[in-house]
């Protein structure tokens, strides 16, 4: 080993014990709380859903939990209702993350500006938020009732036939993101709002001044410097737009025949009114594999760039 | 030309967007049941009353839901944000090894559906005999809350400029201090943010509270409301005078904070 | 092509009265100086200019026409921050090139104008950087390169040499001389540097509390301070005030001041008023052969303190008691650093009449002289 | 002191009723405390509340009010304990003294898992006003009800007015709905197994009995969309000339304050397909023990006391909810109750 | 108490080697002064001694301890931050009584210093203020506040004054080196003001690329400077330069300039040497008189351009063809303000032979004196 090698070592040595011992065992406590409730709350449900993936447990069945193995999974991936379920989350997806993000930072940007009309656009934003999810759902479904519903009334006034939405399949689609972006986007627009907070004005001024216009600026100096909260906005928007199950089930039940049946009301359904436990815990587990993967793409920006 | 329309159209829908549910709910408010069945529809109460907010106290005992509702929200908010507050330090900045890890461990939490954890969440709740008590839910909220609240606090801890907390920590801060006394002063719209998320969570939140939390005395609001359906009715008036009750603190509350969270707090501290 | 004219400007900030009623007439490719002790607002007046903050009063004429009310865009001026706002999630090469590529300049030309720009700054290792791992003088040279490369009609500099070392700040100022002479655009610059504002000012605005206190050429405002603010402003250090009394000849032609007798016949003033003599303290000269015989004031006094500066040396003089009341003062003298005194020495100093400042004790400003004059003065 | 805890969902099952009963119990028994438990007011909630607490082996609740459609389930997944052991030949009385519909019920692989607590069924109501108006007598079946309907429909010209408001939303009404006239064609869905065994032309020509009514706009299109709640809305804002819907809607037409067809409603048994018999839809709430109860010979004997005439002659009077037992349908307090 | 040591510092950022092998001993109380230019590591060193930033080599070792390790807060340093690092949600009143109240003093105490300090700094009116509503100046005054009232053992200040204006600047001057002298801490200072740096510092530490060039007291580093990058450095306007080709009388004893005779026997000067002769700005003449008899070099010169400074004046001469390379080069001189030169006039510059300063033109060093020197020098 030659003498710099040592000191290399030496030094790795040095950088790793006083100073980082540390700051690393600060890191520890502060990060104990946050374990300590993950342990707590998480740890035990995860495992015995990830547990009872690999056994038949059906309620209904006389016998008790048996091992199956991947049988669970393998069902899964050949059982076409699970793939209309994946198809349909993900254009769910597909359609309301971006439509989320977009309403999102509009209001956003609207409740950022100083101008006399903030405060309504503060409620604006936070309004559909605070009606609780249990009856988003709801209020939508009424709002595209063919009879009752505000839409359908308003196409009558217009001198247009009524439309049964959430019995239609497209329409249902399209009834349904419009609810469930109406309801997420202020979730989106809290957490954009909160990063336009964090860019000084200063930055503003200097693009205006170098003659940007007001795209230009929000292209190049908000777009970028917004980053860090979009990738949060991002990230979480598309985790719970793949669980979504509220609105949709409140909306139509997942029909006009299962066409609108999300993942999570697959699993719903599979687990609480067919008990069949093992299956739906596959399915579970399905599910946060495809969150991962779709997620692990921010996250990595998020990280590698951003935090 | 053509710009300027354009924008006020886009604020416009944003802004129906954004109150008319909620209007809507106040107008049924103030109608009659029958009404609701008429066909076509009227959109102002034809025979305006209050009886609705009557029966939203008298049949249920709302005040008591609100208070529950805000007992937990506010506790597993402050669990949420006092856990969040010390990860999100850690995160960004303090040496950590497997940051990544850390990172992606922690958000990986909100990615099982809450539904299938129901029975073995109840199974510790019981476990640790806080069943229908607030506990019971202040625990699983603060968790719910956990990985969107630290995100957003990193993000905003990692705007403090480092000289400043430097500045602190010549001052004879500790890093504790220095956390407590000028990041997280200086990130206030993060903490504000976080803090309201958080609360909106809980504040919303059904599935659990009425698995966990079903004894009448400690139930909260979305659970309490749906309680005024009958089997086979759903008295929208009824509810939506509920849901307004409940819905105008909630207002008033993140408004009031947000009005308070000023922008560009960190102006003013550093030169370059 | 740029004519700048302030009508009565004034601002406010809560209740403070941050500027009021600046008057400026600016030629077009002249090059202003503001010069003013901290907090006086000029950094406020720039940001008035730039569109940045809005004036509560007066005008902003832009070429004969009002241009309140338009918004920094479309002012196409460049301005040099004096906390830099360098957009941290650009590289130097972005920050500098920003401004040009949001105006649709050709790529080629960009990547040769901001090159040029980070050559003349000595940027060119840098350009790959984020202003984050930068030091403090090169996070400074960007803010100064991202106005230098714009095309703008109108040049506004905060500080802009405040943290580069002397050597820096001298081929800075000379560049920037340069790239004023070259393309003739109106420039407003904010400095605390002497030599800044004499050498690159074609007039010197001296702004104090919120007002232009004097607007002149830089010897104009070196050689006769309007008021005893700008007289003790400009010059470092800054110029000896002494409130005198003076006891005036019988024709009130002469004012003995320490007892020896001074013309003053030329300065209209009045022997009811309180005078203050000022005094540049490179006019104290300790060896007579400097005057080359000039008429001069001689007063002793005692070395207190010496500030040896390489090339000069400054030095704090005690004056001698001649009349009752002159020991309480204490001049400055501005010395060739190889004119050795030390301290404790005695010894006696001479200041040429013609370079006697003479202000109203009570107002502070500057003694006109008399417009007919039958002046006695100096060589 | 044995604390008992029932769990009654919602506010339509009367828990205030079986609170007096309750009372009534605890007088009896000292060293008994009966608390009861709610939460969720509809059977679909209730399912969802009471099958976590149950997957989690909860013994929190010792005997629970169930919708007649969860029992099966429940005793499938062992969550609810057979009533065999406590009842002997008491067995036999229930069974013989009950509806029909409850003897399939309560027993579920020959054994006994429940005991009937409320029962409700449906009905189709209509406007002695209009009808009497228009000189048309109630319908006896369907093909008479679509033209008193088409009749009135006519010659009202309201285009708020519909002809039959009926469920047609994915809940359970709507399966019932579904089944009205296809019972009414004398069939079954079940054999005598217990399999599914759907008779497919009978089912057939329900589902074209009801596309006709549709088609002749005696239904609305949107029936698909239609819940319990929205039948009863429309026909007291007096937009409907019938509607079927459970027994307890009786009492919102009659009692309500927002009612606008007060005095004007009749009540007639759900019309027949031409040829076939009357049936009905019949629903309700049964007892059964939780198979987690920790006092289950004591919760048995509550539930004795629960399902016995007595206590639901108290039920039925007191809440006007159709009672389980045949007997007491000749009862003339009951019958002065419930028409 | 506070005798400091950096042994073989080392830093780097990246790829790119910021610090290297700085030794440096401070005793107590000491006062030493950092200068160099723009980008050269100054404020990484004081972040390092600061503990802000870790060295990568070497040790830093206070009172004989090593205090790599030690977090920034046992250290107990004040340091004036170069971007100031105030704390933005406090009044300046709390940005000062922050470190006070941290440590646990008194109410009263910090009342008490924090109102001195405000007194001092000409911020008692901007108490209650945030510093988004201070201009630069109070800003940076309030940077320089926070740690003057503070207790420390070692006080660090970069670039305390760069923003303030030169009144202020002196009197700030004169109040640390009034605090040094009262609390005789160790005290160390970036600055790139040449006056701040020859007055404050017991020894000025030159660094160039991340070493230190030179290390010694004002009077060395501006009479002796080691290299042709000290000379040029420090003074302002930086010294001239004169890559010149030497040619040597016969004894080897004196060299011939511009076909004058300099004596060199008092140097350790080498015939094949090729040497840069430095002459600085101040030393040249143009009148003979001020040499008083001194032996001299004399070239001519024409004056290119005149930049009036008021009480000086900056004149770039270019030397004229005497021999075959001469007339490439220009000077820069520095004369009293009333001695008028200007633009084409053509003169005679005398620099005596004491003031020319010889480095080796190679490596840039200063030519040592012989040690055993028959010498044949100035007056
Ligand atoms: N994070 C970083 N990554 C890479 N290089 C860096 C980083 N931070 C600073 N540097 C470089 O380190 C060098 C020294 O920086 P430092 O701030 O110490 O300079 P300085 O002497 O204080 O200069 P100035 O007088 O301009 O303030 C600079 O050249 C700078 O570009
Ligand atoms: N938001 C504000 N509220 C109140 N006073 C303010 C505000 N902003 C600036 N000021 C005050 O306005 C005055 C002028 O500020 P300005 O920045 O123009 O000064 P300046 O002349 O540039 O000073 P410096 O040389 O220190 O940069 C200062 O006294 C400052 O305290
Ligand atoms: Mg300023
Ligand atoms: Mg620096």
């Amino acid at each position: 080993m030659n003498l710099r090698a040592f000191s290399n070592l030496r030094r790795n040595y040095l950088r790793n014990s006083a100073s980082d011992v540390s700051e690393s065992s600060l890191a520890f406590w502060l990060l104990l709380p946050a374990v300590l409730l993950l342990a707590l709350i998480v740890v035990y449900p995860v495992a015995k859903v990830i547990h009872d993936s690999f056994y038949s447990i059906s309620l209904f069945s006389e016998s008790g939990p048996a091992f199956v193995g991947f049988s669970n999974y393998v069902d899964a991936m050949r059982d076409p209702d699970v793939w209309r379920a994946v198809r349909f989350t993900i254009a769910l997806c597909v359609v309301t993350v971006p439509g989320a993000l977009l309403v999102g930072l509009g209001l956003a940007l609207l409740a950022n500006r100083e101008w006399k009309w903030r405060w309504p656009v503060r409620l604006a934003l936070l309004l559909p938020w605070a009606i609780p999810l249990a009856f988003s759902g709801m209020i939508f479904a009424w709002f595209f009732n063919t009879e009752y519903g505000v839409v359908n009334d308003l196409l009558r006034r217009a001198g247009f036939a009524p439309i049964s939405f959430l019995l239609i399949p497209q329409w249902s689609f399209l009834a349904i993101c419009i609810a469930t972006i109406w309801k997420t986007s202020s979730f989106v627009a809290l957490i954009l709002l909160a990063g336009l907070q964090t860019i000084p004005r200063s930055l503003y001024e200097a693009a205006a001044l170098e003659g940007a216009s007001r795209w230009q600026i929000f292209r190049h100096v908000t777009l970028p410097l917004l980053m860090p909260a979009m990738m949060i906005a991002l990230i979480f928007r598309t985790i719970s737009a793949l669980q979504s199950f509220d609105i949709p089930y409140a909306m139509t039940q997942g029909g006009p025949a299962r066409y609108t049946e999300t993942l999570s009301i697959l699993i719903n359904t599979t687990a609480i009114e067919y008990m069949d436990v093992g299956y739906g815990s596959a399915l579970a587990v399905l599910l946060f594999l495809l969150s991962m993967a779709i997620s692990s793409v921010y996250l990595r920006k998020l990280y590698k760039g951003a935090l | 030309m053509l710009k300027l329309p354009l924008r006020w159209i886009a604020a416009a829908v944003l802004l129906i967007n954004g109150f008319f549910p909620a209007v809507w709910i106040l107008l049924t408010s103030f109608k009659q049941d029958a009404e609701l069945a008429q066909t076509p529809i009227t959109w102002w109460p034809q025979h305006p009353t209050l009886d609705n907010y009557v029966h939203a106290f008298s049949d249920q005992p709302l005040l008591l839901f609100l208070g529950n509702s805000f007992a937990v929200a506010l506790l597993s908010t402050l669990l949420t944000l006092f856990a969040a507050t010390g990860a999100a330090y850690a995160l960004t900045r303090l040496r950590l090894r497997r940051r990544g890890l850390t990172l992606t461990a922690l958000v990986a939490i909100a990615m099982f559906p809450p539904a299938t954890l129901l029975v073995p969440l109840f199974e510790i709740m019981r476990g640790l005999g806080l069943i229908n008590t607030y506990g019971a839910l202040i625990l699983p909220y603060a968790v719910q809350s956990l990985p969107v609240c630290t995100l957003v606090l990193a993000s905003f801890f990692q705007q403090v400029p480092k000289d400043i907390e430097n500045a602190a920590m010549l001052d004879g801060c500790t890093r504790l201090q220095a956390l407590y006394r000028i990041v997280l002063p200086l990130s206030a719209p993060g903490v504000f943010t976080a803090g309201i998320l958080a609360f909106v969570n809980a504040w919303d939140e059904f599935l659990l509270a009425l698995a966990l939390n079903a004894a009448p005395g400690s139930r909260t609001l979305p659970v309490g409301i749906l309680l005024y359906q009958g089997e086979f009715t759903f008295p929208w008036p009824v509810i939506s005078a509920a849901l307004v009750v409940a819905i105008v603190p909630l207002a008033i509350l993140i408004i009031l904070f947000q009005e308070r969270v000023i922008s560009g707090l960190t102006t003013g501290g550093i030169k370059g | 092509m740029a004519t700048l004219s302030l009508q009565r400007l004034g601002k406010h900030f809560a209740q403070t009265r941050i500027l009021q009623e600046i008057d400026l007439d600016i030629a077009s490719g002249e090059f202003i100086v503001l010069v003013g002790p901290s907090g006086c607002g000029k950094s406020t007046l720039l940001r008035i200019l730039a569109g940045l903050e809005e004036a509560d009063e007066g005008q902003v004429i832009l070429d004969g026409r009002s241009i309140n009310r338009l918004p920094p865009r479309e002012r196409n001026m460049a301005l040099v921050f004096q906390d830099y706002a360098l957009y941290p999630h650009k590289t130097v090469y972005d920050n500098l090139a920003f401004g040009l590529s949001i105006r649709g300049t050709p790529k080629q030309q960009i990547q040769q104008k901001v090159h040029a720009a980070a050559e003349l700054l000595q940027l060119t290792p840098l350009l790959q950087r984020k202003p984050a791992a930068l030091s403090g003088g090169q996070r400074q040279r960007v803010a100064i390169g991202r106005a230098l490369v714009r095309d703008a009609q109108l040049f506004l500099f905060d500080e802009p040499l405040s943290n580069l070392d002397a050597k820096l700040r001298t081929e800075m100022r000379m560049e920037i001389k340069r790239l004023h002479q070259r393309i003739g655009k109106t420039m407003i610059y904010v400095t605390h540097d002497q030599v800044e504002a004499m050498t690159l000012a074609d007039r010197i605005a001296v702004i104090n509390h919120g007002r232009i206190e004097q607007l002149g050429t830089p010897a104009e405002i070196y050689q006769s301070p309007a008021t005893t603010f700008v007289a003790g402003f400009m010059g470092s250090p800054s110029m000896n005030l002494l409130d005198l009394p003076l006891q005036w000849s019988a024709d009130y032609r002469s004012a003995f001041v320490a007892g020896q007798s001074v013309p003053v016949n030329h300065l209209e003033i009045d022997p009811e008023q309180q005078i203050t003599l000022g005094i540049r303290p490179e006019h104290i000269h300790i060896d007579a052969a400097a005057l080359n015989g000039q008429a001069a004031l001689r007063l002793n006094a005692v070395v207190e303190l010496i500030e040896p500066l390489g090339a000069e040396t400054i030095a704090t003089l005690r004056l001698e008691q001649l009349t009752a009341n002159l020991g309480q003062y204490t001049v400055q003298a501005r010395l060739p650093g190889h004119q050795t005194v030390s301290p404790g020495q005695q010894l006696q100093i001479q200041v040429a009449h013609a370079n006697l400042h003479w202000f109203d004790d009570g107002q502070g400003t500057r003694i006109a002289s008399r417009p007919t004059g039958n002046t006695e003065p100096a060589a | 002191e044995t604390v008992l805890r029932v769990f009654i969902g919602g506010a339509a099952q009367r828990p205030d009723l079986f609170r007096a009963l309750a009372d009534r119990y605890e007088a009896s028994h000292p060293g008994v405390r009966i608390e009861i438990g709610s939460g969720a007011a509809t059977s679909e909630l209730q399912r969802k509340y009471l099958s976590v607490l149950l997957n989690a082996h909860d013994p929190s609740f010792d005997a629970l009010m169930l919708d007649i459609v969860h029992p099966y389930q429940f005793a499938t997944a062992g969550w609810i304990a057979p009533l065999d052991p406590y009842f002997g030949e008491e067995r036999q009385t229930l069974l013989a003294d009950g509806l029909p519909i409850y003897r399939q019920t309560n027993l579920i692989k020959g054994k006994l898992y429940t005991l009937p607590a409320v029962t409700d069924a449906m009905f189709m109501y209509y406007r002695k006003d209009l009808l009497a108006q228009h000189g048309i007598a109630p319908p006896q079946t369907w093909d008479e009800l679509a033209n008193a309907a088409q009749t009135i429909l006519k010659q009202e010209n309201n285009p708020a007015l519909q002809g039959l408001s009926v469920q047609g939303a994915p809940i359970e009404g709507t399966v019932c709905s579904f089944l009205l006239p296809y019972w009414s064609q004398g069939k079954d869905i079940l054999d005598s197994n217990g399999k599914l065994a759907l008779d497919k032309p009978a089912a057939l020509r329900s589902l074209q009995l009801w596309k006709g009514l549709i088609d002749k706009n005696v239904i609305r299109r949107h029936v698909a969309e239609v819940k319990t709640g929205d039948t009863v809305n429309t026909f007291k804002a007096g937009n409907a000339i019938f509607a079927i819907n459970w027994g307890f809607a009786w009492g919102a037409f009659q009692n309500d304050t927002d009612s606008r067809v007060k005095g004007k409603v009749g009540v007639i048994r759900i019309p027949a397909v031409q040829g076939g018999e009357h049936a009905t839809c019949l629903g309700g709430w049964q007892w059964a023990l939780s198979n987690y109860s920790r006092n289950k010979a004591q919760t048995a004997d509550f539930l004795r006391f629960l399902a016995s005439p007595e206590s639901v002659r108290f039920i039925t009077l007191q809440g006007a909810l159709l009672p389980p037992y045949l007997p007491l349908y000749d009862d003339a307090e009951v019958q002065a109750v419930i028409p």
